[in-house]
């Protein structure tokens, strides 16, 4: 046969609870019967997805009244953050995040005021306490990946039953390191999960833009990796995909790819008008799919939840929130010392630490003696 | 003549540039519709259309590489860098590639392309967003490095760079992007690259900077005794830098300091203080100074005014290089 | 539905004259009945096919009697080479080469002699005439692929019904500048060919270590670009595939890719000793599929063809193989200023016409009244 | 004491280092059953297996970006890099991920990782194949980097390189990577990173080299009248480099001349200078010299030997200083 298959792909796009908060309810429990979410798990994570919200809000509230630098909001993405911490378990599996995914930095143990501190422009809130199984925010967009697939590479050399799951936008997969990523990870079959939160934008430049692919799923496909579309408003469904995926990477099934679609409902950042280049009637057509929203109209209509809870919650969620700003502005200003100290393992190189010490790069304001300059020089 | 600022000074440029030659085009990440992240394409999108003015997706070797081949097939590119650290993935199509054709074509293939890109720390910018890594692009033979300091050169400048036949790397110091607004024509005009410009002039000791170190040059210089009497030299071209105005200048004044934001080891300010020791040595008082970032990674912003060089740290360099 | 399909990709395998040297009438003929290639041209490119391992043999020689420095032979893979230099426009469209593919530079006026200067560390052999529409071989492997669809990009901005097609090797599609030219490619829909000469090696890494995926081809369903796989030892394949691709990119239909299965009979570089990694059986097989012998099959069973007129093509193979040898090694040394006159446009900058003139970079040795010594310091 | 080469050294260091520590994996482009194309790893994927000795994809930027991942999770990878020209691809990953990781995250996130890279020219090699471009990572707060000259430097070099917490960029000299042999223990012995060797004491002039550069300064040497006498200091290590070395024997000899295969301008030279004349100014009897390279790309292998510094001109130079 001269003109024959060589391969065929297929994309799925899953969505358990759907936009008007119906759950369907086989895809809502595995093959076993177990529920994917019990109604504990869901109220606990729709309560932690209200927390996480005021804290982002009282961040660009910070930084909009200057204590703050730059901030990203992660507002609209909490269901996919929050589902894919669920599914990854904690001080075992490695986070390697992006900056939209505090959710589940915070739910593996990260202190929630560390990516506040990161923002006020402090490397502290890059000082992962021990412990805690995950790499700092990455500024740079879609150089993490690599990081991630390395981390699951040591996994499996060590024959540790550990993932790595790594967080990305949309904009990240052109990044040509997104692609190394993927085929490095599935090359070598290692326990890794590319979780990518397709929000629609990269700042100013529409999904549709960045990349000609009918989805972004799609393009685990170059990779023969598995793949699938969820819907990433919809905490089941993320919490299913990610479940299947990182537990199949643990039990040696290697990478899995997971494209969340989700959208970005603030700005791209505290510097960004988004008004300036996107429709006021799209963010508002998905500002109805605001994923707590979605969360609690399920919780209500099962009767798990109500005004009265929700307005406790919301008090209680500011006061936190509140706590942990507090908690960020009482740390002290760093020392210069820290700049020079952790630039490489103890002892600095000897210019460096002449530098420390003088505070100075030109020789003649460096200490004489260090400086090589003779008495009779200085 | 108008008053602008950096930003519109170089907005007027491209504008200008857009209007005369039709094989310019500008590309990259936001510059279309947002105007990019610093507003200098604003309005470009509007008035010359996408197909001029285009959003990219977000590869910032995709950028280098394709504006390299839009320049050998004939267009102008304009590629932009949305801040210097992401300069890092297009390393390699700018430096392995851009910068070799015309040599490794024999002039067969040509690259005349403009890449601009944001530059410099001071502006409470998250990591890589604060670098200054010019010294990397002035090694790197076969492209041409720029860096201006105000409206005017800035102007001048990037009509030069846009209609050189080769590559040039044009660096805009975005701590005084918005910081002042001085007299630049309407009209074209351009300045050579490679010449540098007498801010003031001195007779005991030459200060050599560019970009926006040269405004902490400045107000060091309001802060020294009167008898001091300083010649302050903004390079404004990097590669090739103007070897005969700071060496006239040292031969005048018999001491140096040069002042940068990149990490002192390996800056361009090694390259300058090694070409006037060399082309000076007789005429030379003083050990040529330098006061730069600390060789250690520009920290967040916290810290990065005690990393970046001040007035204080350039004046107090100056006084001890005259003591000597 | 909340499991659905978003995606489907299908990827065909083309194959038209078979190992066997049976040609598939059917597909031998487009669709309005013209044929593929009328008897005349696939004879012609049967003998430019020979002439050109002619050269390649000669240039083994060359490099193992010192005359020359390391070179990649193209032995095996003439087929595609000769196959997409055939389906585009001499003159029109731009052919931006890696360095396996010599057949296609020849067929579209690069003088023979070129590769080879190219070869013997001469820039000369870059220095594409004028007229002739190509950049040159590209040593940093997946790099210039970024630079054909720049190419492309400017003949769609100025409306010309021109194509660029790009070659590469399958280890090439590793490199995150591929996954980047790709992405550009098919998000502006610019009129540019992708060229993949699938050689099963990169090197001593086989095709199955350097990706995961099941074939090259599906690679491009990442960018939602339209891609086909061919037989590329069977010319008749490569030439429809590589046609339909390029007029279609020519009509306004954007960028394709190809996956050209073939196989490097010799080793990689002549540097290279390819018994060290790769089983002989492999390779004896291979031999039996080489394009020379199984279009000659073909062109003796259609009696378009004999030992006798093969003994002829031969000796003027080998004789004109001789010439372009000689005319390479006739051309004199490059002088040492041509390293200075290319890194820019004149004027050179001061300093580096200062190096030129003096050959010297310490500022003692050169001319004392350009070093900006005075008189006395000299 | 075994005689070997550069390349066995490094071979012999690398099969020690894997047999000592489980954590050790060496990975790059056809590092494995091919041994690496120069032969460096050869015969260490039959004795420690596919999986720690890897070959990867080729993609230089994946090959460090995991490589980086393999150390932050408690490897000791060596990332090999085929030629120094594809570095490029890795230029990102290297400066702006593995070189800021410890101070970006204050301690807790570290890269021990050593990138080895063939390097230099004269080996009659293509485009890209045989450049220097050590400048750009010594530049690089968070870095180290050595280029050994010797085999016995090599292999301590490198056991103490693989050993350091922080990224190492080792730089092989692949000119002279089977040139000749000398004694190397088979024990285990480290030298420390940051220490230049003295290669013949002498009072009049200091010559200061790496790399292969160190053996065109010895030719030199052979050439010159008996009663010059030269120090010739080999850096080993370019960052940290060894100043007091330096900075000691040109207050003895008052000269200086510095030779490396990279483009002068902001070469390593430029800071090796600069430091010599901000620290021994008035020792100096003449400026420091620079033989280098051209400010051109490195030209294919027909010229190449004009574009390198050679045994004569450093001669010259030599000569040139010593009059001035
Ligand atoms: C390498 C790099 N290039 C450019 C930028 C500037 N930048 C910051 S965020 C962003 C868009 C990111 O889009 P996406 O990956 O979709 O993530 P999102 O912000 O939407 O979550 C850009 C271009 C950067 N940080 N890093
Ligand atoms: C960026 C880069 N990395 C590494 C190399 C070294 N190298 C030269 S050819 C080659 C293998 C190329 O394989 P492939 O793309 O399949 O092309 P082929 O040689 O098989 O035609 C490698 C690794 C290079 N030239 N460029
Ligand atoms: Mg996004
Ligand atoms: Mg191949």
């Amino acid at each position: 046969m001269p003109v024959k298959n060589v391969y065929e792909a297929r994309i799925e796009h899953l969505q358990i609870l759907d936009e008007e908060a119906r759950l369907d309810e086989k895809l809502a429990k595995w093959p076993d019967g177990r529920p994917v979410l019990t109604d504990a798990e869901v109220l606990e994570l729709y309560q932690y997805m209200v927390r996480c919200r005021a804290v982002d809000d009282l961040a660009f509230k910070l930084q909009r009244s200057g204590r703050m630098g730059t901030y990203p909001q992660n507002r609209g993405q909490e269901a996919a953050a929050v589902g894919a911490g669920f599914a990854a378990k904690r001080g075992v599996d490695y986070l390697v995040p992006c900056y939209r995914e505090n959710a589940a930095l915070w739910m593996h143990g990260l202190p929630m005021h560390y990516v506040l501190l990161h923002w006020m422009g402090d490397e502290r809130g890059n000082q992962i306490p021990d412990g805690v199984c995950q790499t700092p925010l990455c500024i740079p967009i879609g150089t993490q990946m690599l990081h991630a697939t390395g981390i699951a590479w040591a996994f499996k050399m060590r024959k540790e039953a550990r993932v790595a799951i790594t967080f990305f936008g949309d904009g990240a997969t052109s990044e040509g390191d997104f692609h190394e990523a993927m085929n490095f990870a599935s090359a070598f079959q290692v326990p890794c999960v590319f979780f990518c939160q397709n929000n629609q934008w990269a700042i100013s430049v529409p999904r549709e833009s960045q990349t000609a692919s009918e989805t972004i799923a799609q393009k685990a496909v170059a990779y023969g990796m598995p793949t699938t579309q969820v819907d990433g408003n919809d905490l089941f469904a993320v919490v299913r995909a990610s479940t299947d995926a990182i537990e199949r990477a643990r039990a040696g099934g290697g990478p899995s790819f997971i494209e969340a679609v989700t959208y970005r409902l603030a700005d791209h950042t505290t510097a960004d008008d988004a008004r300036r280049y996107r429709d006021a009637k799209e963010v508002e057509a998905w500002q109805k799919r605001d994923p707590l929203i979605r969360l609690r109209s399920y919780l209500q209509a099962r009767k798990l939840w109500d005004d009265a809870k929700q307005a406790a919650l919301d008090d209680e969620a500011k006061a936190a929130a509140t706590e942990v700003v507090r908690t960020a502005e009482g740390i002290e200003a760093p020392s210069t010392d820290e700049m020079f100290d952790y630039t490489f393992a103890a002892p600095l190189p000897a210019e460096l630490e002449l530098q420390k010490r003088t505070l100075q790069t030109h020789s003649l304001g460096q200490d004489p003696a260090q400086a090589g300059l003779s008495a009779q020089q200085a | 003549m108008p008053l602008m600022t950096l930003v519109q000074a170089i907005n007027s440029a491209l504008a200008q540039e857009m209007e005369r030659d039709e094989r310019v085009v500008i590309l990259g990440e936001d510059v279309g519709l947002n105007g990019g992240v610093f507003r200098v394409t604003d309005g470009l999108q509007a008035k010359f259309g996408p197909d001029r003015v285009i959003d990219t997706p977000l590869a910032e070797s995709g950028i280098m590489g394709t504006a390299i081949g839009l320049a050998m097939a004939g267009m102008r590119p304009i590629p932009e860098i949305q801040f210097e650290g992401f300069l890092g993935p297009a390393y390699d199509q700018l430096c392995n590639h851009a910068a070799r054709y015309r040599s490794r074509t024999r002039g067969a293939v040509t690259v005349p392309m403009t890449v601009r890109v944001p530059w410099g720390g001071g502006i409470h910018a998250p990591e890589l967003h604060s670098d200054s890594p010019e010294t990397i692009y002035v090694h790197q033979p076969g492209l041409k490095v720029v860096c201006p300091s105000t409206p005017y050169d800035a102007k001048g400048l990037l009509l030069s760079a846009i209609r050189d036949p080769d590559p040039v790397v044009f660096f805009e110091p975005k701590r005084v992007y918005r910081s002042f607004k001085e007299e630049v024509p309407e009209e074209d005009y351009t300045i050579p690259i490679g010449q540098a410009k007498v801010l003031t002039e001195g007779t005991d000791l030459t200060l050599v900077s560019w970009g926006s170190m040269v405004f902490q040059c400045l107000e060091a210089l309001d802060t020294l005794p009167d008898d001091m009497s300083v010649e302050l030299i903004d390079m404004r071209s990097l590669y090739p830098f103007d070897t005969d105005a700071i060496v006239q200048s040292v031969e005048k004044t018999g001491r140096c300091v040069i002042v940068h934001e990149a990490p002192k080891t390996c800056g361009l300010g090694a390259e300058l203080a090694t070409v006037l020791q060399e082309r000076c040595f007789l005429h030379l008082k003083a050990p040529v100074q330098r006061v730069a970032g600390f060789d250690v990674m520009m920290p967040y912003y916290k810290l990065e005014l005690d990393y970046l060089p001040n007035a204080q740290k350039v004046a107090q360099a100056v006084g001890q290089c005259l003591a000597y």
